[in-house]
């Protein structure tokens, strides 16, 4: 493990963090995000329109000569915390993690010329297909793509959709446009309504090759790296909430006379929460700066990052519910809606079992 | 079994499926049984028994069954389970005599109106209000997490009748009517997005004090009764084996079953499969006890562990499924039967296990009753004895 | 599962128990299992002749017309329940769980009639050497067994050893005598001073082919069944007794002015050592009845014996150490002499993640 | 680190290391650095320091060890990690002028004498009693758990001077002379064999009443800055690295790589890598934090999950071993070293992390300190508080 690499924040994201913090206080309260979370978009048009222009969200991990903020994926970490932290729903985890971190890994710069700076102005909402069978070939038109895909996140809002297909030379990404002929798109009915997936067929859809043919797999190892470790930043927001809002209620709530928080039963899962928060917040930070810079041993950061936040989140999730007794099982107590953003994340771009697997083989176990 | 009464069941018996359509409505084939005495045989002649012992009960169901007669316990569980059996302990008999025949036959259905949104694992910290008003009593005050409220005809209501004596004592037993004025039931929506349960506010609503059981004060030994008949009911129905039948099924059609990550999940199936077994064997050791006369903590045991291991085996099913466990049906709560809300996915049936460690006694209380009660380990200091319910509630 | 088998004991079972108890108490307290487990030979030998000569323990499973009383394993079951209760180091597990189970398996009549009589009279103390790779071939002089095997219980002092060896036609069962030419014995250095195990070497040792050549598979397959009743038998009794020792001393205990076991924290894992212990006596009875009725569920029953048995009494012994706090860390305290029986008791015959594959695969997975 | 320190630091490095024989006896050359002031730089000059700053001592110690110089910690660390700094937070110049010097060369070695068989967690339950007579103190009682008791010169005592005030205020604190009569040591064996820890019995054992630290009743705050001294140096001691280390060896050398069995532990080895990664960052974000000058709650985290991971480790390696780890290296107390206990095989280090939930302040205090000091939350009800330690021992 690279013992040189911080597992720190710097002071100045501190700052960073407070302006997000209220961003979202302003613009994403429990109530805005449940009104967003059943519609079928899936996202508040507004809200991210402001995100970008006032925070420059789109543009943070674009570098600059594509008209972006050329900040790390460190600085992307803090705004996934303070994104998880609210369940907020938005297209940065798509664009952001996923597709800006395609188009940059892909070193295709004629792409990235065309691509970027629409992302950074928060004018191309983009995603990553990653899972599903595709496969693309050449036509005298251009390269076509064909296949399903589901899972993918926000797959039926997304204007620009990185795909990885099959050709004759290897897994390879192609861009395809969210409008393409051949392309049709079906939101999925999700446990988690906060975040949006979307199931994409393709038939002979018009596809441009981003970077060269043959370059997928690296890429797509790459994009699920940083997706695991954006995920994690996520779910240490979220846990570090339900720790928080549960320590609040048994701090408060009395039976048998006394705050149920002073019942050794209730402390000590508390604590264990806690355990579990702190620990994740390690692995997290020190993940983040793994992507920042491009550690050789980023893969393993991941998987760890992926195994370790998916499963302390879940476990925090659902001591809040059990915490909170009764009233942490109904609708209206936010409860619900982490413990599903948890299984989901738990779920999603590997499960636990199987990055424990890549995990072993990285370790040559 | 003795031999004591069989000469009166198989009369009552033949009497009864001789003459009562078995096929036609069953409010009538209840009423019969009911009148016939054998609704519940240990019951007294009149009011639905023939005064024997209880274990004839299930000979009686057993033949009536094998008759093709219906059986109206899944219509009225709350009231067959709990509201028969603390009627018959402390009604009049003008109460038992209104009360216990449509309750049986399923006319009118019963819910339960104890726990409030301030009294959780704390059952006696009710703070609904009843103010004696001449021969009646107005109700003020919130219930919670009543099933079954939205149908019910009567309600088994505690509530605090005197603030100022500690809270066990200053407590009183009604039966509600649920369709009295100042009665409202409410559907709440849990995070499955069905609405199996009800909120119920009370308002200036007045029950007359003939519907009172037992004496005003003594509604927590009333309680009790209908609490050790919950529990028993609660035990026998929460069930692990469907999520681990599920679970099965699920596992042999996964198409990577020589995988790495399907061998890992392989060997959690199966020790989820041991300790289902395990938990069975002693629900069914539980059982061979109780009939043999010696009721052991299994029951406790099976509840605790049930949850658990239905808990782990929804999780199971989801965690088989891979990303499509990321999948949910519709939350819409239209969409969803308020009685018979069935697991359409896995997924369902995973959210809903999240309360099967809350409701009906948390597993905290649970680990508390078990330790205190079966192993005699000493209770916690008691910071609310001896104080009055109201200097209690303000501290 | 044979939902027709017993989950209860009888009546006349208390009776046994109580008989055993009392013998145990008197001629096998603390101090003189102490002493015992210090020894190389590791049982008493007037405390076992008085256990076949008041008792019968030997002849208890042996059948009436080779002169034992012909009960069945259940009444085995309730031997070894107060025997794992008290940690009683003697030949019994050795001789009536593995060597007389597998005569009676073998259907070997002659052979039987040969031992049986000795076995029941208390005169022969016999094992069976599960493991290993060992080869027998036939020589003018009868067979001869070579080869090594280890962890054999008793097998250092057992007067007669039966062993599983490869032949020409598939693996067979021996006889052969603890004192053969040919034969080393080692005793090994056990975790748990309580049960012996040695090691075993075979230079073409004269041995006596027991049933037909070739039958080994199946007689191993029945033993080892069997043996893992045995052991959860054992188990159900020491983890209840770990159980009776921890709520002894929560109760008296006191800390911060209170009895400790008010405590939730230790309340709760008082409990949850409740909960395994009945639920490991339910399997293990309905497990009993199994091998009496020669049920053919019996080979899933004795997994999950070994499985669920082995792990709740390893979880209670090591939750009774950790209640008592310092003192059941010592050596004095009896609390760490469960402990190593229940680990190595995990460990034998099998471990969980064996059993669990083996089940895994009766059930069809 | 400021800049104010570096000329002193420097001028007495240079001195130091230019004048003492480096290769010589380790005592002459501790004696010489206490005498430079390189001790405790931060300790007063004269007293083994420079009156400077703390943070200057790591680079001393670097420096030392560079040069290829002695640490004398390994043979003295209760004197180094809570003696001292104990001495010098509330000893008399006297006492410092006495008992520091030896400390550090190592020709006094120091243990601690607060554990007694009827105060386990609740430590301040002392019932050694010390009774004053003239200048002198009697000293009264058992304790147990003292690590380096076989071996220590001085041992830092709590004792009951006055039982009829509540527990914590009749404390008093001394530096007990081992080797005065009255005073005797027992190796107390384990259940991996070996003694770690004795016993030490008191009868009328002298202490003067110039070996006492603070006042009489003020026992307790002394022992709160031995005992924060403690928690600190364990959560620095205790680590599952080489048990995870070992697990991954007894994988690699397990031969049926491919089977069920060997990919199920396998599972269950990474999974333990995850989490002991994770503490490992965890307790270097704890040393970064504090290095920031921002004390978090990493350390008692890392306390209670180093613990819960060594005792998962030690396991597995045993499980990864199958049959063989059912066997043990001897138990023989003769066998066995009481300071270098080493761990011959798995299982005794296995054996041995049984006690890592106790010693040090058992799992369930530290879930209580974290809850109530890191979470704020309520504290449980006291019934021992205000009342005098005799009535509280009575109950």
């Amino acid at each position: 493990m690279g013992s040189t690499q911080p597992v720190l924040l710097r002071p100045e994201h501190d700052e960073l963090r407070t302006s997000v913090r209220k961003f979202l206080a302003d613009t994403s309260p429990e109530p805005a995000v449940r009104a967003v979370m059943e519609t079928s978009q899936g996202y508040d048009s507004n809200v991210w329109r402001r995100a970008c222009a006032e925070l420059g969200l789109a543009a943070l991990t674009v570098p600059e000569q594509y008209g972006g903020s050329g900040y790390s994926f460190v600085e992307a970490g803090v705004v996934l915390e303070e994104s998880g932290r609210v369940l907020w729903p938005s297209p940065f985890f798509a664009t952001t993690v996923l597709a800006t971190t395609a188009l940059l890994a892909s070193g295709d710069t004629s792409a990235a010329a065309d691509f970027l700076p629409a992302i950074a102005s928060g004018g191309l909402r983009a995603t990553v297909a990653t899972s599903g069978a595709l496969h693309a070939a050449p036509t005298s038109d251009g390269w076509q793509v064909t296949g399903a895909s589901a899972y993918v996140v926000d797959g039926h809002t997304a204007e620009l959709i990185l795909v990885l297909a099959e050709t004759e030379t290897g897994l390879s990404l192609f861009a395809v446009d969210g409008h393409a002929s051949g392309l049709t798109r079906e939101a999925q009915s999700t446990m988690d309504l906060t975040r949006k997936l979307a199931k994409l067929r393709f038939d002979a859809a018009p596809a441009r090759l981003i970077g060269s043919a043959g370059s997928g797999t690296d890429l797509r190892e790459r994009v699920l790296a940083v997706a695991a470790v954006g995920l994690a930043a996520e779910q240490v927001g979220g846990a570090q909430r339900v720790l928080e809002l549960t320590v609040d209620y048994v701090k408060e709530r009395k039976q048998f006379g006394r705050a149920i928080g002073s019942f050794q039963a209730v402390k000590h899962r508390c604590a264990d929460m806690l355990v579990d928060v702190e620990s994740a917040r390690s692995v997290m930070v020190h993940a983040l700066w793994a992507v920042a810079a491009d550690s050789d041993e980023l893969a393993e950061d991941a998987a760890v990052a992926k195994v370790f936040c998916s499963d302390a989140f879940l476990s925090c999730a659902g001591a809040a519910i059990q915490l909170h007794g009764g009233i942490g099982f109904t609708w209206e107590h936010p409860a619900h809606l982490f413990f599903k953003r948890a299984k989901s994340g738990q779920l999603m771009f590997g499960d636990p079992v199987h990055h424990r697997r890549l995990l072993g083989d990285l370790l040559e176990l | 079994m003795g031999v004591a009464g069989q000469a009166e069941v198989d009369a009552a018996l033949a009497a009864l499926l001789g003459s009562v359509d078995l096929t036609g409505d069953p409010t009538a084939f209840l009423g019969a049984q009911y009148d016939a005495g054998l609704a519940w045989v240990s019951f007294p002649v009149g009011l639905g028994g023939l005064g024997i012992s209880v274990e004839w009960q299930a000979y009686v169901n057993e033949r009536v069954a094998a008759a093709g007669g219906p059986s109206g316990f899944a219509g009225n569980p709350l009231g067959y389970g709990m509201g028969g059996p603390t009627v018959l302990a402390h009604g009049t008999p003008e109460q038992q005599q209104r009360l216990l025949r449509p309750l049986f036959t399923g006319e009118e259905i019963w819910c339960q109106l104890f726990s409030e949104p301030s009294a959780g694992s704390d059952l006696a910290n009710v703070s609904t209000r009843a103010r004696q008003d001449g021969d009646e009593w107005v109700i003020d005050g919130q219930k919670v997490w009543t099933s079954w409220g939205h149908v019910a005809r009567w309600g088994m209501l505690l509530a605090r009748t005197d603030p100022d004596v500690p809270k066990h004592r200053g407590l009183t037993y009604f039966v509600c009517d649920m369709q009295a004025p100042g009665v409202e039931v409410r559907p709440l929506r849990q995070m499955t997005g069905n609405a199996e349960f009800n909120e119920v506010y009370f308002t200036e609503a007045r029950i007359s004090d003939a519907m009172r059981l037992d004496v005003v004060g003594g509604g927590w030994g009333v309680a009790l009764t209908t609490l050790s008949n919950e529990r028993y009911m609660l035990s026998e129905g929460l069930s692990a084996e469907p999520a681990l039948a599920a679970a099965v099924e699920l596992w042999r059609a996964r198409v990577d079953q020589d995988s790495a990550e399907a061998v890992v999940l392989r060997d959690r199936l199966v020790d989820l499969h041991v300790r289902i077994r395990a938990n069975r064997l002693t629900m069914r050791r539980g059982d061979a006890l109780r009939d043999a006369g010696d009721v052991g903590p299994q029951g406790s045991i099976a509840k605790l562990n049930t949850v658990r291991l239905n808990q782990a085996a929804t999780e199971l099913c989801v965690d088989l499924l891979g990303e499509e466990g990321m999948l949910f049906g519709s939350y819409s709560l239209a969409d969803s039967h308020l009685s018979d809300y069935g697991y359409d996915t896995p997924m369902r049936a995973y959210l809903r296990a999240r309360a099967n460690s809350i409701e009906g006694g948390t597993s905290e209380i649970l680990h508390n009753i078990l330790g205190e009660r079966v192993l005699g380990l000493p209770a916690e200091p008691r910071v609310d004895k001896d104080i009055s319910w109201r200097e209690a509630a303000t501290r």
